[in-house]
């Protein structure tokens, strides 16, 4: 294959998007829409690209050979620096089947959000500008295979979604913003100290022979790379292993979000507008679940398989939890961001089983709660532009007014509450199938089939009162969806089926991938004891 | 007590250096400044003078003595002159009164 | 006629009601007339069952037919090696007939509802919605593995939960709705429970590899109360679905859909899916469980029966009837009556259905009138309905010469010979005594419909009899519900060729000590032996690609051995006790209902003061819908309500409290910073700004001073340079 | 105790005292009369040091010529007809003791402290016009001429300012 750095020009064209974007005088509002979404369609482009000559067989997640689309030269390198020696800092892209799906959404996502932006009335320059930043962040994030590289883009997204939701948000916008910035950054913080104390352990192979500090992801997994006295080395014994693996669990947790770092996201969901609770919801919580598949799970294998019976708890307090505070809710958004807290839980419950079906149950629900989340939220997104409520006390009885929407209503939340033929179910039992088959968190995963039941009724008590029963004369005048709507949930629907008929498609992308971690994951503790660990 | 000697010169000079120095400072009007100038420079010579004798310089000493006369003469003339150009300026001598180079 | 072709069109079958969906969904409101799209396909897939049901019968009666296609394929997986999802088809002589029930009944309710919807403002999404019902419940009946049954299961939900909820404009409907469809999912979340337990031991989902497995001794996680349990937890499944107590509050208020539905989903078809899984997993039941379910069904049929005493609105009645003939059902298969709860499933279906569609008739023609007070003398203007319809009742009171008097007696024969051989008496006594209720709350039906003397007269005088198309369906159900359609033989329905040569009870394949003693076989029974070993090979067998199916076939009497001696004895000898006594008490609930309501020889509003309690009790259904509300649903929202107080004010509390408590130290901090570190900038600022004020005092402009100045930097500057003398 | 010493001692005394007037005396005409004496005394301690053309020049050109100018600069700036030709003083008492520090300082620590390779050399009885004249024109030519142009720049610069602008 003639090289082409597809990663990179899949990352940045939206940087490329943004600095256009920041030369086109600011009144050219239809311009830079249009243009935004010709960007983001680009992406969708390349990403399909990317699937069309991904070949399925090869594995990645801990050989680096077997990582597709490599792009990989020194990007840092500063030398003489006392004991440190020397700082080297690769710019290595590279995708495997795990990342591979997170790619696809993010692609997805943002082209979708991009269209829903259209009714995003202030400051429409600075909006898009900060939106393709925060979509090449994202995009980032999937992509890097350095761990530098890595946290480089997780702060460059942070920062265009807190004036994304402290300028375009609700009423309440400075406090939600306020608020997921801090937290995210709490968690950014221990993620940079177990960066820094992971780089301080661990070396690889130069090209010329000799050994040097390294972020290199793939290096940080191989034991047999460690020091023998570093901090964070398996072979220390004094090692922090287990604080380090917490630290930076913590703040991956964060971002899920996990409970009881859950309380940042219906705040953000519900002052954000619609197309940043979009992305939010659709890729950004993603991230913390692919930091821990990515980063904490094939790098401390063995404190993961020491702790994953908590994980599983905690995504269990996740399902039954978020289903029952998302039952009280009395906001619309509310609803669904508290039902992303559930939804979210059933990925950690998938990993946490560190089974095949488990894992790979727990990615395509991330990859399917991306897209029927998303969903949910530009459906609230289309009554909140027309009526301006979000109560669900408001409504009554929408579906004789506006019959199509409700039918798109339908379709998302029947995909929420995973009823088969729609991706939701899929990853939902793989998940179930994954964990139930651990015997250790059996019992958590009996408890979590509540959420099946829970999810169930609080969507069908939402959908009964805003959709259903007599229809509240005060909305006569709200109007059906119009092009752009479609063009927003038709593909999202259509998605929604395939998978959920012919699931397939997904997981035979990462199945190689998720197979080759849990065998790694099963084998490397053994490899530590011999190593004298 | 002591003959006289180069020590009684000096301290004759430095007391008058330091009368002058008192008459610089305490008195308002310029003219009276430029009387001070005068004992400075009268005990400056003083001690050229007396050093040319005490320190074996030969006559050096009263060579640089009469060239510091030449110059205060010159220095009287020149001052005088400034003086009476500020009285015509400020219509005074007080040097207080005069501070322009305050700002 | 090969295997494959009749697997390929059954295949067909099942789409063919999706197609109809697909269209109608999609392009419903452009197309003129959408009732006949649905009605012509559902034509369709009926002439095709028809087809496949006479070539199985007739040339595969003895074989199974097998065709599956790997669906998902998880290739490589550590310690299991490869994980097939399989999606496939199973026809044996259960599901063919079932095909065939299924789909006369659709296609009649289609027909029906042609005119009893006619212009309703969403005409068209009902026949979709029929559609998808069609295609869910087709699937639940070909389906080979447990996973594909779940997945139709649910769908079978979600289109009752849009039928129910059809007129979702009225408050009730919606509710409605949505109360089926949780309490549905209350079943579900357990059957989903013992498929995964299924999953994790034998890592797959078909049946025939589980029961393979089963009977080679493989236990799931090596323990029997494992096997009893997953049998209990799939049966939860068929409690949700079949309206088994507790589970059985949905089905009467899902009446608030149209009644064709009614007819098709809550009679005939959906709710006999329970009773289907069951016989599916029939054979991997252990006592226990089959005790459990036994005495569940029981319990239902008592409940449902009693309930059915009093109700006054004429669907309710009939849904009760259904829900107390679903525990029948599912308590014949309970004690081991397989054959007989099959049977009645298939008789139900029919006379059931033609039950609700002679209530709709009855509806429809008194106006949306539905309250049993408000009519009478029916039987004058719509003589069709009422002969059908009591040709329906004579079948489900269990008379003579109609198919549920077969199909009942059996299942009371089955319990009769339970109670002898395990002294569990308490179930077949129950079961005669529903069996007389059941007698006298349809005739008490009857007669309040057609009987009497009208007591609506207005709305009696525009009541007319219904068209054609709502009368043939009734008249063609009516007749199936007729005893020579099943057996010659009108009082022993076992020489029949249904049961005779079509349904034979399987032997069970759990261990010998977990069966009851009546179903022990004295030595290990060879052909579920082989079978194992057969279904071992199956799945060792190369990956089979999608699209590729392969098509096995079973061969059926291996697997068919009966029970032992000492239960066909005991069954037999129970026979005709068992149709003595169903007759005698059948009898009596007639007489009962005919003194009660036609010749009005005992005043029922006295004897129901008299009864007070029970009759409240009665009416009130058990006051089940209040103990829910006010403590699984009350529960769970307030709990709900708590936990979103929790987090708003705890977890989120704690956080804010957090931010607080920082915001308070950088406060303190900002304070700190302002008065000291601030303050001693300032004080620095202050303080050089003093110095300045006061060198600038010496800075004055006069000559003098800056002489002053030079002065004492002179001695400062010699004591600086000369220190030392 | 012999007449050098005497001699010494009354001259000291008489050049002090004058000089100590000259700056206290509130009069300015008294200041400039005190001058004069202040110059006679410092006069007789260069004849005292031997010499003896110094004295002489200090005569001619302080009294003859600069004591004049001051004069005629007092007559100048304060009409003599305003009886008040008294002059104000300033910081007198920071001044005082700026001075004595000063004074202190530059006897005990300065003169007195510093150990003078004093010579006892015989001065001749005779005058030392000849050997000056000869060294200026010798020696130190350069600086006398540089002088004497200084003088003549002086005496233009000096008319030249005090002229009166119109």
């Amino acid at each position: 294959m003639a090289y082409f750095p597809i990663l990179s020009f899949i990352t940045f064209l939206p940087i490329l998007g943004m600095l256009i974007i920041l030369c086109i005088p600011g009144k050219q509002e239809k311009f830079i829409k249009v243009f935004s979404a010709v960007i983001t369609g680009l992406q969708v482009l390349l990403a399909g690209i990317i699937l069309n000559s991904y070949n399925y067989s090869l594995p990645g997640v801990f050989h680096q050979n077997s990582y597709q689309f490599i792009e990989k030269f020194r990007w840092i390198e500063i030398s003489g620096l006392s004991w440190i020696g020397t700082i080297k800092i690769d710019y290595f892209l590279g995708i495997d089947g795990i990342s591979a799906p997170m790619v696809l959404l993010t692609a997805l996502i943002s082209f979708i959000a991009t269209l829903s932006s259209w009714n995003i009335s202030k400051s429409i320059k600075g909006y898009f500008a900060l939106f393709l930043l925060l979509d090449a962040g994202m995009m980032g994030v999937f992509v890097a295979l350095d761990f530098f590289l890595f946290y480089v883009f997780w702060e460059l997204m942070l920062l265009p979604m807190y004036f994304l939701i402290g300028i375009w948000g609700g009423p309440r916008k400075e406090y939600a913003a306020i608020k997921f910035f801090i937290y995210t950054l709490f968690g950014s913080v221990f993620m940079l100290l177990v960066m820094i104390g992971l780089y301080f352990s661990c070396t690889e192979v130069l090209a010329n022979g000799t050994r040097a500090f390294t972020f290199n992801l793939i290096a940080l997994m191989d034991p047999k790379n460690y020091t023998a006295t570093g901090i964070l080395s398996p072979f220390n014994p004094g090692n922090l292993r287990f604080a380090a693996y917490i630290a930076l669990f913590v703040g991956f947790a964060i971002k899920i979000p996990m409970f009881p770092f859950h309380t940042w996201l219906p705040d953000a969901h519900v002052e954000a507008p619609t197309p940043i609770s979009v992305i939010l919801a659709g890729v950004l919580l993603k991230m913390g679940t692919y930091g821990i598949i990515r980063i904490c799970f094939p790098i401390f294998p063995e404190i993961t398989r020491q702790v994953a019976w908590y994980i599983a708890l905690f995504g269990a307090i996740n399902i039954v939890y978020g289903a029952l505070c998302a039952m009280a809710q009395k906001d619309f958004k509310k609803l669904i961001a508290y039902s992303s807290v559930s939804h979210m839980g059933y990925v950690l419950l998938g990993m946490a089983s560190l089974t095949t079906v488990g894992i790979n149950g727990a990615i395509f629900q991330m990859f399917n709660h991306g897209t029927i989340t998303a969903m949910l939220f530009l459906l609230v997104g289309v009554i909140y532009d027309r009526a301006h409520t979000r109560g669900l006390d408001d409504f009554g009885g929408l579906a004789l007014k506006m019959p199509m929407y409700a039918g798109f209503v339908t379709v998302a939340f029947f995909a929420a509450i995973g009823l088969p033929s729609m991706s939701g179910f899929i990853s939902e039992s793989f998940v179930f199938l994954g964990a139930f088959s651990v015997s250790s968190i059996r019992i958590i995963t009996i408890v979590s089939t509540l959420g099946i039941l829970l999810g169930a009724s609080y969507m069908l008590w939402a959908l009964q009162r805003v959709y259903l029963g007599k229809f509240n004369e005060k909305w006569s005048a709200l109007t059906d969806l119009d092009a752009r709507e479609y063009a927003m949930f038709i593909p999202l629907t259509i998605i929604i089926f395939i998978l959920g008929i012919y699931p397939s498609f997904m997981l035979n992308i990462m199945n190689t991938s998720v197979n080759s971690l849990v065998d790694f994951m099963n084998k490397m503790p053994a490899s530590f004891s011999a190593l004298k660990f | 007590m002591v003959q006289v000697g180069l020590n009684h010169f000096l301290i004759v000079s430095a007391i008058l250096f330091s009368l002058g120095i008192f008459g610089i400072v305490t008195r308002k009007n310029a003219v009276m400044v430029l009387m001070g100038i005068e004992l400075v420079l009268n005990s400056a010579n003083l001690n050229f003078v007396a050093f040319a004798k005490y320190g074996n310089f030969g006559l050096s000493g009263q060579i640089a003595a009469l060239f510091v006369i030449i110059l205060a003469a010159a220095e009287t003339a020149i001052a005088l002159a400034i003086v009476l150009n500020i009285y015509k300026t400020f219509s005074t001598v007080n040097v207080d009164e005069i501070d322009n180079l305050k700002e | 006629m090969t295997e494959a072709v009749l697997l390929n069109i059954s295949i067909a079958i099942l789409l063919l009601p999706a197609l109809g969906f697909i269209t109608l969904i999609l392009f419903g409101k452009r197309i003129p007339g959408p009732q006949w799209v649905g009605t012509s396909l559902i034509f369709l897939a009926l002439c095709i069952s028809i087809y496949v049901g006479f070539g199985k019968l007739a040339f595969y009666a003895g074989q199974n037919l097998i065709m599956e296609g790997r669906w998902i394929q998880i290739l490589n997986v550590p310690v299991l090696g490869q994980v097939n999802f399989d999606l496939g088809i199973k026809l044996d002589n259960l599901t063919v007939i079932m095909l065939f029930v299924v789909n006369l009944i659709s296609f009649l309710v289609h027909l029906f509802s042609m005119e009893y919807m006619r212009g309703d403002i969403r005409f068209s999404r009902y026949y979709a919605y029929l559609g998808i019902f069609t295609f869910s419940m087709l699937g639940i009946v070909l389906t080979h593995n447990i996973l594909m049954m779940y997945i139709f299961w649910e769908l079978v939900g979600i289109s009752s939960y849009l039928l129910i909820g059809f007129w979702f404009e009225k408050k009730s409907a919606s509710d409605a709705s949505k109360k089926a469809f949780l309490v549905n999912r209350v079943g579900d979340t357990g059957m989903f429970i013992g498929i995964m337990i299924l999953f994790t031991n034998y890592h797959t989902f078909t049946f025939d590899t589980i029961f393979a497995q089963i009977a080679a001794g493989n236990l799931p996680f090596h323990s029997s109360a494992w096997l009893t349990a997953c049998g209990i937890m799939i049966f939860l499944g068929a409690v949700g679905k079949s309206a088994q107590f507790p589970l059985h509050v949905w089905l009467p208020d899902a009446m608030e859909g149209p009644t064709p539905v009614s007819a098709l989903i809550h009679a005939a078809t959906m709710v006999a899916a329970g009773v289907y899984l069951v016989a599916r997993i029939f054979v991997m039941l252990t006592a226990d469980a089959m005790l459990t379910i036994a005495v569940i069904g029981m319990i239902t049929s008592f409940i449902a029966a009693t309930i059915a005493l009093t109700q006054n609105d004429i669907k309710k009645v009939l849904a009760y009837s259904t829900v107390s003939q679903l525990g029948y059902m599912i308590m014949a298969l309970g004690v081991g009556a397989y054959s007989y709860a099959f049977f009645h499933l298939v008789t139900h279906a029919f006379f059931k259905a033609c039950l609700f569609l002679g209530s709709g008739s009855v509806i429809h023609a008194m106006h949306h009138e539905q309250d049993l007070r408000k009519m009478g003398g029916l039987r004058k203007k719509m003589p069709i309905t009422y002969y059908a319809f009591l040709i329906s009742t004579l079948a489900i009171s269990g008379v003579p010469f109609t198919s549920g008097f077969l199909s009942k007696d059996g299942i009371l024969a089955g319990t009769l010979a339970f109670g002898s051989l395990t002294g569990h008496w308490l179930i077949p006594i129950v079961a005669f005594l529903v069996a007389m209720m059941t007698a006298f709350y349809m005739f008490r039906l009857v007669i309040l419909a057609f009987h009497g003397e009208p007591r609506d007269l207005h709305k009696y005088e525009h009541a007319h009899e219904s068209p054609f198309v709502m009368a043939m369906p009734l008249v063609l159900l009516s007749v199936l519900s007729v005893f020579f359609w099943y057996g010659l033989n009108p009082f022993n329905p076992s020489t029949g060729w249904f049961l005779d040569k079509w349904i034979k009870t399987p032997t069970t394949i759990v261990p010998q000590n977990m069966r009851f003693d009546f179903m022990k076989t004295e030595a290990p029974v060879a052909g579920s032996l082989e079978n194992a070993k057969a279904g071992e090979v199956k799945t060792t067998n190369a990956p089979i690609a999608v699209g590729a199916p392969k098509v096995t076939k079973q061969n059926e009497s291996e697997t068919a051995i009966v029970h032992s001696e000492h239960y066909m004895h005991a069954m037999h000898q129970a026979h005709y006790p068992a149709m003595a006594l169903s007759l005698l008490l059948g009898g009596i609930g007639i007489l009962f209902s005919f003194l009660l309501y036609q010749w009005k020889k005992i005043d029922p509003d006295k004897l129901a003061e008299s009864l007070k309690p029970l009759y409240k009790l009665s009416l009130n259904k058990w006051y089940f819908d209040e103990i829910y509300a006010a403590t699984f649903i009350g529960g769970t929202l307030a709990f709900s309500k708590f936990l979103a107080w929790f987090d708003n004010k705890v977890v989120d509390g704690i956080v804010n409290g957090a931010a607080t408590l920082t915001r308070m130290v950088s406060k303190l901090g900002g304070l700190f910073d302002h008065v000291v570190v601030d303050g001693f900038v300032n004080f620095t600022a202050y303080l050089s700004g003093f110095i300045g004020i006061f060198f600038r005092k010496f800075q004055t402009g006069k000559v003098q001073t800056y002489v002053v100045f030079v002065v004492f930097s002179v001695i400062i500057l010699l004591f600086i340079f000369r220190p030392f003398f | 105790m012999n007449i050098y010493d005497i001699v010494f001692y009354l001259f000291a005394a008489i050049t002090l005292v004058s000089a100590f007037f000259v700056v206290t005396t509130r009069n300015i005409v008294y200041s400039a009369f005190n001058l004069l004496f202040t110059f006679f005394g410092v006069a007789g301690l260069y004849v005292l040091l031997g010499a003896d053309f110094v004295a002489v020049v200090q005569i001619m050109v302080y009294v003859g010529g600069i004591l004049i100018l001051i004069l005629f600069g007092v007559m100048l700036t304060n009409k003599i007809t305003n009886v008040q030709i008294k002059t104000g003083t300033l910081q007198v008492i920071p001044a005082v003791i700026g001075v004595l520090l000063l004074a202190g300082v530059l006897i005990f620590k300065v003169f007195l402290g510093t150990e003078w390779k004093s010579v006892k050399t015989d001065i001749p009885v005779k005058t030392t016009a000849f050997a000056l004249g000869k060294l200026l024109i010798t020696d130190y030519v350069l600086i006398f001429e540089l002088l004497g142009i200084l003088l003549l720049v002086v005496l233009i610069g000096a008319a030249t300012i005090a002229r009166r602008e119109k």
